[in-house]
Formats: structure tokens, sequence, C-alpha cells
């Protein structure tokens, strides 16, 4: 390639391909600005909306106009990333009115840095869901880790905090380091980075598959799935919650994206051992689950199971589903649902969350109805949306799981993973009988209702209440939704 | 507004309109719900005289687009109708609901609002069941109905309320979550989620396709039924359950399973239904004897009457499978008796239950003379449920056990047995409760039913009398629709035979 | 002799590599490691890469190493690493036991791998450099112009994140102990 | 040099293979963090090599050394974050053992 060739590659195209990329980056600049300047402090939250909201709409357009594939096809604008991206938009968006007012007063002097860094991550997330590259990758991949890594330590006074960052950062470098290695075999054998020169020239050879099962262990890592779930409690308990509701849904949807984008690589003949992987994954989170007292862990685990269920259409994929599209389709509806469901989970139990870890026991929410019946219901629809009861949105999320498996042949898995998910109603119904069937514990009878400062949590109320209906309209109305996938 | 979406969604109003009327305004909610379903029993009621029976189409037919499934676009359409196979639990589910909202002035005195809701949102759930003739449609009914009965159960309930409705919810859901896979699984090998359509057509798959989709099938309808031996759910939940929610299980929500094996365990599948009739009419008979004698160990009286839904229930499973015009027509009304005798039983208990607070069998005795009106109610209901003559019971167990004779007189002659039990168990209970000397103090000054609970029990007290002297309008609601499902199965019955005779057949149909 | 030289660094380099998974200082360590970023950054100039050579002695060597010192001398754990190494293990025993077979798997496997890749001897010309510094440009503002972009959002994050993260927090007045929600 | 290119991917495995053997085995989070880099070093090593392997006289397949640099600035930018958050560790509990995340149990 010539100098004078390079301003060709930044045409009309790619510029819009890469507008909400941009757009992001200005807002950072801008809210760090804002920041330095004392004046200016009460600009950040406008200011943060507005980039996102900006950004979404960039993003939109994209999904109408399809720009496709750009930049010397490092990167790819098309109808599927820019469903990701709009994903990615709102769960950093929930995140973060999530994290409105939830800091205490000590920890509040960072506010700016925090909401810089998360503003960061959708850009992240949008390189690994666009990326028709190795590098491009790996770069969104760092954007989107490094400032999660301080995010979940944000909490610098709790050692919990400090320690739930610590360690994902241990294990996301790690991860990261076995994707890089799995990328430079596969580098070694094909001799391209371009996912495109990949499926064409194809894998074979050990030195590929070497490299491949490292990149997938790298992508297991950061969606979760057995056995490289470990992790996911104890950084999920420990981080802000706020956090861990952009780490259960940003994160794993983009790293999904991925996923779905990289199946190729995958032999035809892993199906069957993708199937039991997800399987047991389903089940790990599930038994795990069943086992936990603090809602957030709780909501920890089911986090893998849901991992595991969505893990199940690439195996439908592998085995030969005949809709060319059905992974695409099933992963992004599956998301997008769990996207408003657990963040909106997620974000119920950071407005109860008062005084330290009180309100994320089950014990704690006992006889919470009759204290707060919206919260009650919201938390209600969430629970039976995780679970994948019709009219909410994880029905179909799960509908389309399991017909992918049922279109490629995969009969029995779709079977064990139906049971398995029965036994997460087992303790989704526990939050449910907790909220509604239990009296108020006696511990907790004595404590004021904490409805007095509802009112300065205002934006993460109704960003749970707009959780809980489009969870619902998803649910009933899923045509909304259906008719616009890509 | 069309007529089934009107009846179908008018309880789900009358429970918006419960959701914003304030908690401490108890009588206006129990007014509001009262009305409510006092208003879909008369559309009930309408419907019910409005159906031709002599037809086997589908009547009062909405059919909307609702969404399409990506991909593959098969269409998932609003589509109600009632048929013959479903028109009478339609009626039944109407009907009964006033009486069950009525029933709870005596024992639901605490959140009385949510009560309401669930039961309301329930009854939405139920006729949504029987009128939906798209398959996913179907299934969100089916599974969304679940979560008010837990609900009723979780809050309302007994002392092991918790344990009982977590119980009911997880074993249902199991059976409904494997049906799912073949909810799927048929749905994108034909294409459309239509039900007629899909009954059409899904008797031409290959027998050993069919044989694995049925089951799947039945085995979430046989857990709701509940058939043996999934039946443990059952007595836990009916003794947990307020009186209301345990009128409602028996009197409706057990029909769901019923209604499932008929609609899609026979009529989409009748090759596999053929094949495994003597299975499932072993069960059924088995089912009654056993429910018999569980029902004679229990000492606990709601625990008996559960048992004695068991029972029942085993006729209704004999009848159908039986496979004839005699035994799919019995099996149906044996339905409506049931949810008549047995949930008028469940309401008598709950009303002795509100004066003398246990159900424990040796706490009565003599209580007919204290509480006259009572006694003469209760052994009006327990003749009903032992299939007296000129009783509804009689006619349905007649036709049941004369379907079953044709079919397989084994399994006959085992059920007749059953009905001898069952005399024998309930006459026996009611003896010791109504009759003997009064061995407890706190029978003595008994109040009797007052004027709510008799006006309440009348609706269901006429229709057992009716249906046991003039079940024909009842039975001819039935009779185009069974009698297109008895050709099929003809059908089927032939291919069977035939492909016994040329046993190369299967082979090239795979 | 440019390949005796390769094959004498190797050694080197995996002695080293072994020195700072063994060393019981964390001192030792970071010198082993610094060690064998020495004998990779000739390598990589033995292999025709002068550009990278450089990078990796000037960003590698220079600057994250002595950040790592830095950090170290910080804390004081020159003395304080210094532990009795037990049967030590990062999540526990019976997984540390696990985590070293599978390090070893990992490694025959690559080596196997490696060993069956069927590779023409390398084509390029020896001696030159393949990567020359204005290629390397072309390359990165060309192609990988969005990565590079990206990469600078990457490095402002960092610096925030490392700012959140490390920075002595200013007394706020309030009792920072008190109210772990909202205020 | 005339070594073939699969001598240096043996050295890459081998120099992988004992960064997981120290993550896995060390408690000291800084020397974790170290064998880290050791494990970043030997994807740059394979990297090279494949290119050094994929290139011909004429057109020198850079995707791997471009792959190298980035990798090189994203050790730096997790060296960086790492040991802040070692440094925020360490001034919540004086101590910077691997063990001492034990706060909260699996």
């Amino acid at each position: 390639m010539n100098p004078q060739d390079l301003l060709q590659l930044f045409d009309d195209r790619a510029l819009a391909a890469v507008a909400p990329l941009l757009a992001l980056a200005i807002g950072i600049i801008v809210l760090l600005l804002s920041g330095v300047i004392r004046a200016f402090e009460s600009l950040r939250a406008p200011i943060v909306v507005a980039t996102l909201a900006f950004t979404g709409w960039l993003v939109a357009s994209n999904f109408a106009t399809v720009p496709g594939s750009v930049i010397d096809g490092t990167y790819i604008a098309d109808r599927a990333s820019s469903a990701w991206g709009l994903l990615f938009v709102v769960a950093t968006l929930l995140a973060w009115l999530f994290s409105h007012r939830y800091y205490a007063e000590s920890e509040r002097p960072f506010q700016v840095e925090h909401d810089v860094l998360m503003l960061t991550t959708p850009l992240g997330m949008m390189l690994m869901a666009g990326a028709a590259n190795l590098i491009v990758f790996f770069i969104g991949l760092e954007v989107l880790s490094i400032p999660l890594y301080a995010l979940a330590s944000f909490r610098r006074s709790r050692a919990r905090s400090v320690e739930a960052g610590l360690k994902y950062f241990l294990l996301g470098a790690f991860a990261a380091a076995f994707f890089l290695y799995g990328s430079s075999l596969i580098y070694a054998a094909t001799g391209s980075l371009q996912l495109a020169e990949i499926k064409a020239i194809g894998l074979h050879g050990p030195l590929a598959l070497g490299g491949v099962a490292l990149v997938m262990a790298s992508l297991f890592f950061k969606i979760s799935v057995f056995p490289f779930h470990l992790w996911v409690p104890d950084v999920y308990q420990g981080s802000p919650t706020p956090v861990t509701a952009l780490m259960a849904t940003g994160t794993k949807a983009a790293a999904f994206a991925f996923l779905i984008n990289t199946m190729f690589m995958l032999p035809k003949s892993a199906a069957l051992a993708v199937a039991v992987v997800a399987l047991v994954t389903m089940a790990l989170g599930n038994l795990g689950a069943l086992a936990q007292t603090d809602v957030k862990r709780m909501l920890a685990y089911s986090g893998i199971a849901h991992a595991g269920t969505v893990l199940l259409v690439v195996a439908g994929t592998l085995a030969g589903d005949p809709e060319s599209s059905g992974a695409l389709h099933a992963a992004l509806f599956y998301m997008g649902a769990y996207v408003f469901t657990a963040a909106g989970a997620f974000g119920l139990l950071a407005l109860l969350e008062r005084d330290g870890e009180r309100f994320t026991t089950l014990e704690a929410l006992k006889g919470l109805a009759q204290r707060r019946p919206f919260v009650a219901a919201a938390l209600t629809i969430f629970m039976l949306s995780l679970g994948g009861m019709p009219l909410t949105g994880g029905f179909l999320g799960k509908w389309m799981v399991f017909s992918s498996l049922v279109r490629a042949g995969l009969i029995w898995p779709a079977v064990v993973g139906a049971l398995l998910s029965v036994i997460a109603f087992g303790y989704y119904l526990r939050v449910v009988i907790a909220l509604y069937m239990q009296p108020v514990s006696e511990r907790d009878a004595a404590l004021p209702s904490g409805q007095t400062s509802a009112g300065s949590a205002a934006p993460a109320a109704i960003a749970a209440a707009v959780c809980a209906v489009l969870v619902l309209v998803m649910g009933t109305l899923p045509g909304l939704f259906l008719d616009r996938l890509p | 507004m069309d007529q089934l979406t009107l009846i179908t969604f008018l309880p789900l109003v009358g429970a918006l309109l419960v959701l914003l009327t304030p908690a401490s305004q108890e009588k206006a909610l129990r007014a509001i719900a009262l009305v409510t379903t006092l208003v879909v029993a008369v559309l009930g009621v309408q419907l019910y005289l409005a159906f031709d029976g002599s037809s086997a189409a589908l009547q009062f037919l909405v059919d909307k687009a609702w969404f399409v499934l990506p991909g593959s676009a098969i269409p998932v359409r609003y589509k109600l109708g009632v048929d013959g196979l479903s028109i009478l639990m339609v009626a039944l589910t109407a009907v009964m609901m006033p009486t069950v909202i009525l029933s709870t002035w005596g024992h639901v005195h605490k959140r009385v609002k949510e009560f309401m809701l669930w039961m309301l949102v329930m009854q939405t759930g139920m006729l949504g069941v029987f009128v939906a003739h798209d398959l996913v449609l179907f299934y969100f009914f089916w599974e969304v109905s679940l979560i008010p009965l837990y609900f009723i159960v979780g809050i309302w309930g007994g002392e092991r309320r918790l344990y009982a409705t977590i119980k009911f919810f997880l074993y249902t859901l199991a059976g409904s979550l494997v049906m799912l896979v073949a909810v799927i699984a048929i749905i994108y090998q034909f294409r459309t989620a239509d039900i007629p359509t899909l009954c059409e057509q899904a008797s031409s798959l290959a027998l050993s396709k069919q044989v694995w989709l049925f089951a799947a099938f039945a085995l979430a309808f046989s857990i709701k039924v509940p058939l043996l031996p999934f039946h443990t759910w059952l007595a836990d939940a009916h003794t947990e359950a307020p009186t209301s929610g345990s009128v409602v299980l028996a009197g409706v929500l057990l029909k769901m399973g019923t209604y499932g094996l008929l609609r899609f365990g026979i009529d989409m599948f009748p090759g596999a239904a053929l094949e495994h009739a003597p299975l499932f009419m072993a069960l059924g008979a088995i089912g009654i004897v056993y429910g018999a004698f569980l029902a004679m160990a229990q000492t606990d009286v709601k625990r008996l009457i559960a048992c004695s839904s068991v029972s029942h229930l085993g006729y209704v499973v004999l009848g159908m499978f039986a496979l004839t015009y005699a035994g799919l027509s019995g099996s149906i009304l044996q339905m409506v008796n049931h949810g008549i005798s047995t949930g008028l039983l469940f309401l008598l208990i709950g009303m002795i239950y509100e004066r003398r607070h246990t159900r424990a069998l040796d706490q009565f005795g003599g209580i007919a003379a204290t509480m006259p009106i009572f006694a003469f109610f209760l052994v009006f209901t327990v003749l009903s449920s032992a299939a007296l003559p000129g009783l509804n019971g009689f006619v349905g167990e007649y036709l049941i056990l004369l379907g079953a004779f044709q079919a397989k007189p084994l399994w006959a002659i085992i059920a007749v047995l059953g009905v001898i039990f069952g005399a024998v168990y309930l006459l026996m209970a009611t003896r010791r409760v109504l009759f003997g000397p009064v061995t407890h103090e706190e029978n003595k000054h008994l109040e009797d039913l007052n004027a709510r609970e008799v006006v309440l029990m009348l609706p269901l007290v006429i229709l057992a009398v009716w249906i046991g002297f003039q079940p024909k309008p009842f039975l001819d609601r039935t009779q185009g629709s069974l009698e297109r499902l008895v050709q099929k199965i003809e059908v089927a019955r032939g291919a069977q035979n035939a492909s016994l005779e040329v046993p190369t057949t299967e082979e090239s149909v795979r | 002799m440019a390949e005796i030289l390769f094959y004498v660094l190797s050694a080197l380099a995996l002695l080293t590599g072994f020195g700072v998974v063994l060393a019981k200082s964390p001192m030792m360590s970071i010198l082993s490691l610094l060690g064998s970023f020495f004998c990779l950054a000739v390598i990589y100039l033995l292999a025709g890469f002068q550009f990278l050579a450089a990078a990796q002695i000037l960003v590698y060597a220079g600057a994250i190493l002595v950040l790592f010192l830095f950090v170290i001398m910080l804390l004081n754990l020159g003395d304080m690493g210094v532990v009795a190494e037990r049967s030590n293990s990062f999540l526990d025993s019976t997984a540390a036991r696990l985590g070293a077979a599978l390090a070893v798997g990992l490694g025959v496997i690559g080596l196997v791998a490696a060993s069956k890749a069927a590779f023409q001897p390398a084509q390029a010309e020896p001696g030159k450099a393949l990567d020359g510094l204005e290629a390397i440009a072309l390359q990165l503002f060309g192609r990988y112009s969005l990565a590079f972009e990206a990469a600078s959002i990457l490095l402002l994050a960092t610096m925030v994140a490392v700012i959140a993260l490390a920075k002595r927090q200013r007394k706020s007045g309030q009792n920072p102990t008190q109210n772990g929600g909202r205020a | 040099m005339n070594v073939p290119s699969e001598h240096l991917l043996y050295l890459a495995a081998g120099l992988f293979a004992i960064g997981v053997l120290g993550f896995l085995i060390r408690r000291n989070v800084i020397v974790v963090l170290m064998c880290i880099e050791l494990m970043l070093n030997a994807a740059n090593l394979t990297f090279l090599a494949a290119s050094r392997q994929h290139s011909t006289a004429q057109a020198a397949n850079l995707d791997g050394p471009v792959f190298a640099i980035f990798v090189i600035l994203v050790a730096a930018c997790e060296a960086a974050v790492g040991l802040a958050l070692i440094i925020a560790l360490f001034r919540l509990k004086q101590s910077v053992e691997a063990d001492s995340l034990s706060e909260m149990k699996g």
C-alpha cells in the first residue's frame, strides 16, 4: 500500500461506520474536560446522556443504511453489529442510571472518572462486535476490560470491591494472554488476522485447532462458561452493583457477538462437545445459584446458567441448523431480553442497597411486597423473565435457543436444557416467595422503610420501571423486535 | 369486539380494575371480582347456547396476526375458537368462577386485593388455554396460568404452603418444558403453529416420530391431570391451598391436563395415541383403584378429597383412551362432573373448616344434627360424586365404562371395582362426619350454612341434577367434534392394521 | 554464528523464564524477567525485526519493568515478598496441581503442534529488516488505523483508571466509613 | 539467521507454558503479573516467527509485527492498571499475597 492510498480507506462509508465510536470518544474527552473545571460539574449527567443518546442514534442509522465492511475489511458495520451496538448503548445507559446516587459520599470525588470509564466500555464492546480482524477485536476487548477492572474495584474503601477488581483483572489478563497466544497460532497457521481470510483459508491441522481452542477458551472466560466460570460469583458480588449489571449484560453480549462471528472457526464435529459444555455450564450455574442466600451472588450464578443457554445456539449452528442466521437471531434476542432483565434486577438491588449488603440477601427481601409493592412487582417480573416464563422477553429468548437446537436435530440437549431450567425456577421462585409469601424478618421490621430517599433515586427507579415494561413488551408483542432482527 | 376475546380477557380487565382500587376497599374489591365473573358467566352461558354441537368446525373463530418467528417466517397468530372438545370446559370455567369468588367471603380476609387480582388473572389463563388455537398462544396461556395458583397457594395457603406451592409449580413446569421442546419441534416440522392445521398434518408423520412427540405432550398433560405416578403434587397442593384455590384447581385447572390429552394427545397424534392407549387405560384404571385406596387411608378430609380427585380423573383418562365414541363423550362429561362434584366437596369442607378450624375426620361426628342444611348438601354432593343414578356422576361414569368395555374389558372391570371402592370411602367419610353421636363439644354449637353459602352452591347443584336427568343437551354439544375425532382414530387404526399386515411399510416410510 | 547465538539465547530465555516463576523474591523475579526480555529482543533482531527489538527493549524492559520495580520498591516488597514458599497455590492445592498439569499439557500441545506444522524455510531475505519503519507505519495508519485510534482511547482510559484506583483520596469532611449506598 | 521458524515456535510454546505454570502456582500477585507478561511475550514471539514464515522476499506479512506492537501497548496498560490495583489492595490490607483474596468464599 502506498501512502497516497491511505486516504481512500476513509470514505463516507467508513466514517459512517465509525461515527458511533467517534461520538463516544468525543463524549469521553468532553466529560474529562468537564471534570477539570468545577463550574461544569453539573454538566456531567447531561454529557453522559447526550453522548449515549447520540451514539445510539448513529448506531440506529447505521442499522438502517448498513455501511458494511470498511477500513480494509477490519471493521464491519452491518445490521447485526449495529443491533449489538444498540444493545451495548442501552446496557451502558442502564448501568449508568443505576449508578446514580449509588456510591457513598466518600466515593463521589471520583465520579467523573467513574463516568468516563463507564462511557469507555461501549466503545470497546462495539469494537468487539464489529471486529473483522483479530487485532481490532483485541483492542476492543482491552478498551472494554481495563475500565471494568477499575470500575469493579471502584469502592476503594471496601476490601471486597478491590478484591473483586483484582481477581477480575488477574483472570482477565490471563484470558487475554490465552487469546493472544491462540490468535498467534492461528496466524502462524493461516498467515492472516482477517476473519474473512481465515475463513477462506480454513483452519486445519493441530496448530490452527490449538489456536482456536485457546481463543475460544478466552471467549468462554468472558462469557463465563464452564470451566472458566469460577471467577463470576466473587467478582459479581464484590463489584459495585451497577458495574455488575454492566458486566453481566454488556460484556457478555459483546463476547457473544464476537463468538457468533467466529463460530466458523470451530470444526463441525465440535457441536456435541459445545452442547455438553453448555449444558454443564447451565447445570453448574443453576445448582450453584440454588445454594445462595445472597441475591446478588445468586444472580451471578444465574448469569452463568444463562451464558450456558446462549452457548447452545453455537452447538445448534455447528450441528447444521438450516437457518443461516438462527444463532445470531437467538443470541441477539436472548441477550436483548437479558440486558433488560438482568440490568433491571441488578438495578433494583442497587436501589435497595443502602446499608452495606443488607438488601441483597434473601432474608432482607422478606415481605418487601408489603413495604414497596412496585419494587417487588418489578423484581418478580425480572425473576420470571430470567426463568423464561411466557409473557416475558425471557421466554422467546429461550424459545429461539431451543428452536435452533431442535432444527439442527439436537433434541436431547434441548430436553436436558429445558429440564435444567426447571431447576432455575427453584431459586427464582425463592426470591418471589421471600417478596410475597414470607413475613418481614424481625431484624428488619424495626428499620425505617427507606421510602424517604426514593426521590433522589428517581432516575434509577424509572430505569428499572422501563426495564420491567420492556421485558413484558418483548414477551407480549415480540413482533416489534423480531421483525427488526438483522 | 368478538365474543371470545371479550370472554377471555374480561377477567383481565377486572384484574386491572382491582389493581387500581386501593387495598383498603375490600368490599369494592370483592364486588368488582364478583361482577366481573358474573358477566363472564353470562357470556359463557350465552356462548354455550349459541354453540352448534352438530358441527365439527371451530366456532366463534378469531384469527389475527400476532408475530412472525424470524428466519423461517412462521406466523404465530392470535387465533381463538371453540369446538366440541372445549365448549363444555369454557362454559364450566365461566360458570364456576362466581361461585369461587363468592366463597372467598368466608375464608380470605388478608390481602384481599391481591387475591382477587390473581383469581381474575387465573380465569383469563384458564379460558385462554381452552380457546387458544395457535400452539404458541396455547403454550403462553398454559404456562401463565401456573403463576396465579402459585401465588394463591403460597400466600393464602395452610401450614406447609411454601413446600406445596413450589412442588406444584416445579412438577408442572418440568412437564411443560419438555412439552416446549416438542412444541418447537412440531412447529418447525410443519412450519405452522396453527393447531387445526397441525392436527390435520401431524397424523401423517412417521409413527416413530409421532410417538416421541406424543410422549412429550402426554408427559406434560399427565403431570397436570395428574395421572399416576405423577399425582403426589396434587395431594399437597389441594391440602394446602385455600378453599377457593382447591375449588379452582379441582374444578378447572386439572381439566387443562385432560383437555390437553384430548386435543394434543389424541387429536394431534391419533396413531401414537392408539399405540399407547393400553398404557393410558391401565394407568387410568389403576389410578381409579389406587386413588380410592389412598382416600380410604386419609384422616384429613381435604386430603381425602384430593385423593378421590386422582381416582375420578382416572375415569376421565380411561374413557378417553378407550378411543370410542362413548368413552370420549363420557370422559368429556366426566370432566365437567368432576369439576362440579369435587368443587362442591371442597366448598363444603371449606365451610366446615371455617367453623371448626380443623379438617381431621375424627374431630367431627353427628354434625347432621347441628347443621342440617350442610348435611343435605354434603350428602347430595357425595352421592353425585359416587355416581348415584339420576345425578351427574352416573352418566359420565356409565359412558366411560361402556366405552372402556368395548375397548379393553379388563380395565373396565377393574374400574368397576373402583366405583365400588369410591362409594365405600365416600359414604364412610360422610357417616363419620355427619352421623353418630356428637363426640366433640365444639360440634354442638355450629352455625348452619348462611344464605350466601347456599346461594353460591346452588348453580352447581342445579347443574348436577340437570346433567343427571338430561345429559343429552350437554352431550350433543360435543357430538360433531367427537364424530370427527372418532373417524380420525378409525383411519389411524386402519393404517396401523395395514402396517401390521405388511411389516415393510414402516421401513419404507422412514 | 547467528544460529548458535539463537539457541544459546533461547536456552537463556527459558532459564530466566523459569527464574521468574521460581525465584523466592519478587526482586529476583523481575531481574529474571528482564533477562528473558533482553534475550527475546536479541532474538527478534536476529529474526529480522529491528523495530520490534527496539520496542521490546525501550517499552518492555525500559518502561513496564521499571514500573514493576517501582511498585515493588514503593510497597517495600523486597523483603516482604520473601515468604516461605509453601505448597503455594493460586486457587487451592488441588487446583494448582491441575493447573500445573494444564500448563505442561498446553506446552506439549504447542510443541507437538508446532513440530507437525509443515513449514517451508523462511523465504524472506536474511539480514534484511522485515519491519521497516515505513512499512509498519503504513500498516498502523492504514489497515489498522481504527485499532490505532482505539488504542489512544485505551491509553486514556488506562490513565483515568489508574488515577481512580491509586490517587489518594481527599478527605471530604463527612465520615467516609459510614453509608455504603445512597447518601 | 537460518533457524527454522518452528524452533521459534518451540521457544514461544515453552515460554507460554512457563507463564501459565507461574500464574497457577505463585501466590505473590506481582509475580503473577510478571508471568502474564511472559505469556504475552510468548504470543509476540509467535507472531514474529509466523510473520517471518509468511513473508516473501517481495512482500512482508506485517500483520504479526503490528499485532506485537499492540500487544506491547496493551501490556503496558495492563501492567499499569494491575499495579494500581495492587497498590489499592496494599493500602487496604498491607499485603500483596493472592491468598488475601479470601474474603469471599465460593
